[in-house]
């Protein structure tokens, strides 16, 4: 797994979002063991300052971050968004998300193509939050995106794997190609069935922060994507439909 | 003069946004800044005048998903 | 957790058949961190003495045993087979299973039912192989049974949980007595659903003892395992149709 | 005489379970026993006797799922 | 498909509870255009007579009548029951239900079995309604049912079918015994689910006494049962992950 | 519904390709009841003269014909192909569709759209089959289409609707838009679930030519069809996770 | 004397459960009968006799699932 | 001269696309055209003239899912 030239031992990638508190945000970072979060930008208060105590913070946990996009709903403000980020944050890095519909939050595919584009022109290594149409994925390659973030399902929905057919197409679709579920994960069971079809890593956050225990469930996440990796390169059995016996019925006594 | 900073009117005495920013108090702060929603370096700062009625936008780090 | 007054720090239970070689069985028990294996009786020639040797191996595990009554279509060869068993395992515990169906290896549950009579009669600790059926599991309870292990899928078909809402029903009709699903679990996703319904452990072989790399497998799926008991009691977001953004809309920069 | 031991015939000078056991070389192996379909516990083996045509069924641990 | 000796022309089985009027459960039934309907027993009043005027309509409605022992318990409180509704309704038939729990109103299947033999050894002519349990199934026939009625969902969920694999299994199981799907079925896309599986009926109630136009759901779920059957006749294709192109490739015009 | 000024009676749409003769297709398209078949357009051999034969075929079963664009990968080519469909078949309506991948033959939403302008601008009523993305339908309306056809799994699998979540997100989205379910219906439930989803109608082919019964499997899509339809509107009962007898509980004898 | 009708204490002056069902007024109605949980059928009622405290059931047709 | 009909290369003397279908032998039958590409109406096959190794597509109604 390689994202630009990182490659990270975790698969899991954290946002930072909804905690119910700066400490609970840091204790479910180092419970999930992940060494990428995700950031936002938003507008500082010359007061307040809240964004200088937040970035405080996360330099203090140690791991990378990948500033996003969020909100943004046109390819201006995501390039324009993606600038400042790169400044502030000092990274490349970007995920690029190009929202095209409020009660989905899904993608602007056209946007988001667009967007990618101009910002890998521009030297920005591009995460593209992006649905699982092939077509869509491989305009975002072109672009100069060399990692593919589909959905799982709807932001903050927790619902899972909406479309288990289309991921996996994807995965066999681009074998070579990093690609993270983003987004929808609610239960580890969902991010192990993620790994267990070969995607690489998963990316979330409100299951985690809105949790009753946010660092247990971060815990459980990063178990959840160990698990399903792991079973993954360990070549699963095939399922069947019908019984197989597991004890031998050689050699059974015969007792009737 | 009047500008629009981060969405609400404020008066300020600059001439460029670098002056813009120390008049508004961010002294340190890290932050990155936009001008009528182009991005603008800080090194660039000093060096791009304001007008009346600009609208400046000035962000920072914050949690994110 | 408490199996018959044993309360094992692991919610994993490994069935000990279908490995490619003893060595391998044994590092796949290592591996899963398991306490407790299942095991069979079956005829020993006294040249061959196998059983002497694969019971050499067990005990060197350092693991309990669980042994189970495979194959037996009657109360009277599970019965006999129990009672066999509890001599040369020392053990009162036994799975009872008693087969009612040779292509799903499904439970006979009459015959179940009242075969775990006369063993809890007789002082043994039974842990009923039986359905979803929570009619069957209140008999199974006044039979004396104190564990409950409903079958998530066909024995050795990794076909996970085919009725979920079955298996919900019969956790809440019964949130005080220890359930286990027993077999039919292929992935982790799989054990890590059940243990997330709140089911207090899972008893898996085929998946793992069939895997490519049965100890990774078994890694894996004692993963699986934890991620599913972790969130379960970490309190998980409940799921929900819409959208809903994790990286907060206020604040956002105005940038078109 | 005669007996269907582990459902194989088998010719076996005994008298009881134990005597059997031992002709059949089981030395020290550690199995349980059943005689016509019921379990014979090993402390009843030499008190067990045998009749010609019985069946003996002799088992010891194995995998199991 | 022989019903102890019927063979009706329609495959659907309706209930007539819970309409919002007589007339409304009229033209429903005869929208379903069903020739059996499923009755009960309960307390008549001297004065009021209730159930003369509804024996009166169903009568008039010209169908066959399947009384059940709805909400019976017990199996001595179903045999009283079917003998008392042998007389009222002059007729062998009886739906057998003998319920095992309340939430899920699942059957007892041991109870059922005890009074299906007890039934059928007094001349009735059993319609059990079961679970998928085919041990529990082989049972019944062997106590004299000719008919097996599984559950495709606990009694008006409208949840459709539960346990898709347990339901095919069954229908494997017995190709030649007559199979009704009975409960849970809320969409028409439910009972013609059913009968792809190959099910011979489908009965259900809820679904069209609580449509907002119960005729309306009768005609539509008529045609579900209708549509379900004839694809299960005329032999679908085979389902398959990838694509294959409907229009030929072969001819196709060179434009680029 | 109304597509493009033609509102039909039926709901249901058939391909006319891959029946095993042009008499069986024939009687399909008369047991399906539809009005509307698609066709296409294939190099004509001068002493062969395959095109004549069918369309006389064609018009002799007196129903609209929507000409398709199918395989065509380039927008180029799909606008000529639709020019020369315009001609020949002497209807301004077409069936876009831009190929993006062979295995899944899922659409080139890019190209979709920008043929889909260019050819509303010269007058034609497309028909476009897409995917189940919110944006590239807003798109798609925005370019002039007025009907929308998302595909339900690739086509020719049968598989069904295999993201029920974006297909009912799609339909809330524009309750005005006539929409089809077009591609992946393998059987009548499938498109009574289309239906009962709220769509307008479900466009299919292999499902019916290549079941063994074609004509049989056309009559029962079509029920199945009108059963959803019929359904939708009869206003269904909510599912529910618990039991609700149906048979009143008041007024049972106590027979204990 | 004092029955249980349908649940229901009744005091009724009977001695069989047909006379019974007069006094109670059914007539003609179309029932089917239980005496302390057991069937009796319609032909049976002038020989059974009641005793007081006997549980009566009385039921007719009605809606089903 | 040389023409690519449906892909295949034709020995065809014509000038204009009308004459090549009618040396072509198609006759009436119902169908359309493209030349190197583009579509031509009927209407104007009598003034598209052609060149040699020009590609026509000659296409009909079939089949379509």
């Amino acid at each position: 797994m390689d994202f630009y030239g990182f490659s990270p031992r975790s698969r899991l990638l954290l946002g930072t979002s909804q905690y119910p508190s700066p400490a609970v945000l840091a204790s479910a970072v180092r419970a999930s063991d992940c060494e990428i979060v995700t950031v936002s930008l938003r507008r500082e208060a010359a007061r307040l300052r809240e964004g200088q105590d937040f970035w405080r913070l996360i330099r203090e946990l140690g791991v990378r971050v990948l500033p996003n996009t969020a909100g943004c709903h046109s390819v201006k403000e995501a390039v324009t968004t993606a600038e400042m980020a790169r400044e502030i944050f000092a990274t490349p890095w970007i995920k690029l998300e190009v929202i095209g519909e409020a009660d989905t939050l899904q993608p602007d595919v056209f946007g988001l193509v667009e967007a990618a584009r101009i910002l890998s022109a521009d030297g920005f290594e591009v995460f593209p939050y992006t649905t699982e149409d092939l077509v869509v994925a491989e305009r975002l390659l072109e672009a100069g995106c060399k990692v593919l973030m589909p959905w799982g399902a709807p932001i903050g929905s927790g619902k899972g794997l909406n479309n288990l057919f289309g991921l996996r197409a994807m995965r066999a679709h681009f074998p070579e190609v990093p690609l993270i579920v983003d987004a929808g994960i609610g239960l580890p069971s969902h991010a192990a069935a993620a790994m267990e079809l070969g995607y690489d890593a998963v990316l979330l956050n409100t299951a985690v922060a809105k949790a009753g225990d946010p660092a247990a469930m971060a815990r459980a996440m990063r178990q959840g994507v160990e698990a399903g990796r792991a079973a993954f390169l360990a070549g699963p059995m095939p399922a069947r439909d019908m019984a197989a016996p597991s004890t031998p019925v050689l050699g059974k006594a015969h007792l009737s | 003069m009047t500008l629009i900073v981060n969405g609400e009117r404020r008066e300020i005495a600059a001439v460029n946004l670098a002056e813009a920013l120390r008049a508004l108090d961010y002294g340190d702060a890290i932050v990155a800044t936009a001008l009528n929603g182009d991005f603008v370096p800080a090194r660039k700062r000093e060096a791009t005048s304001i007008q009346p009625g600009d609208r400046i936008e000035i962000v920072s780090p914050r949690q994110g998903g």
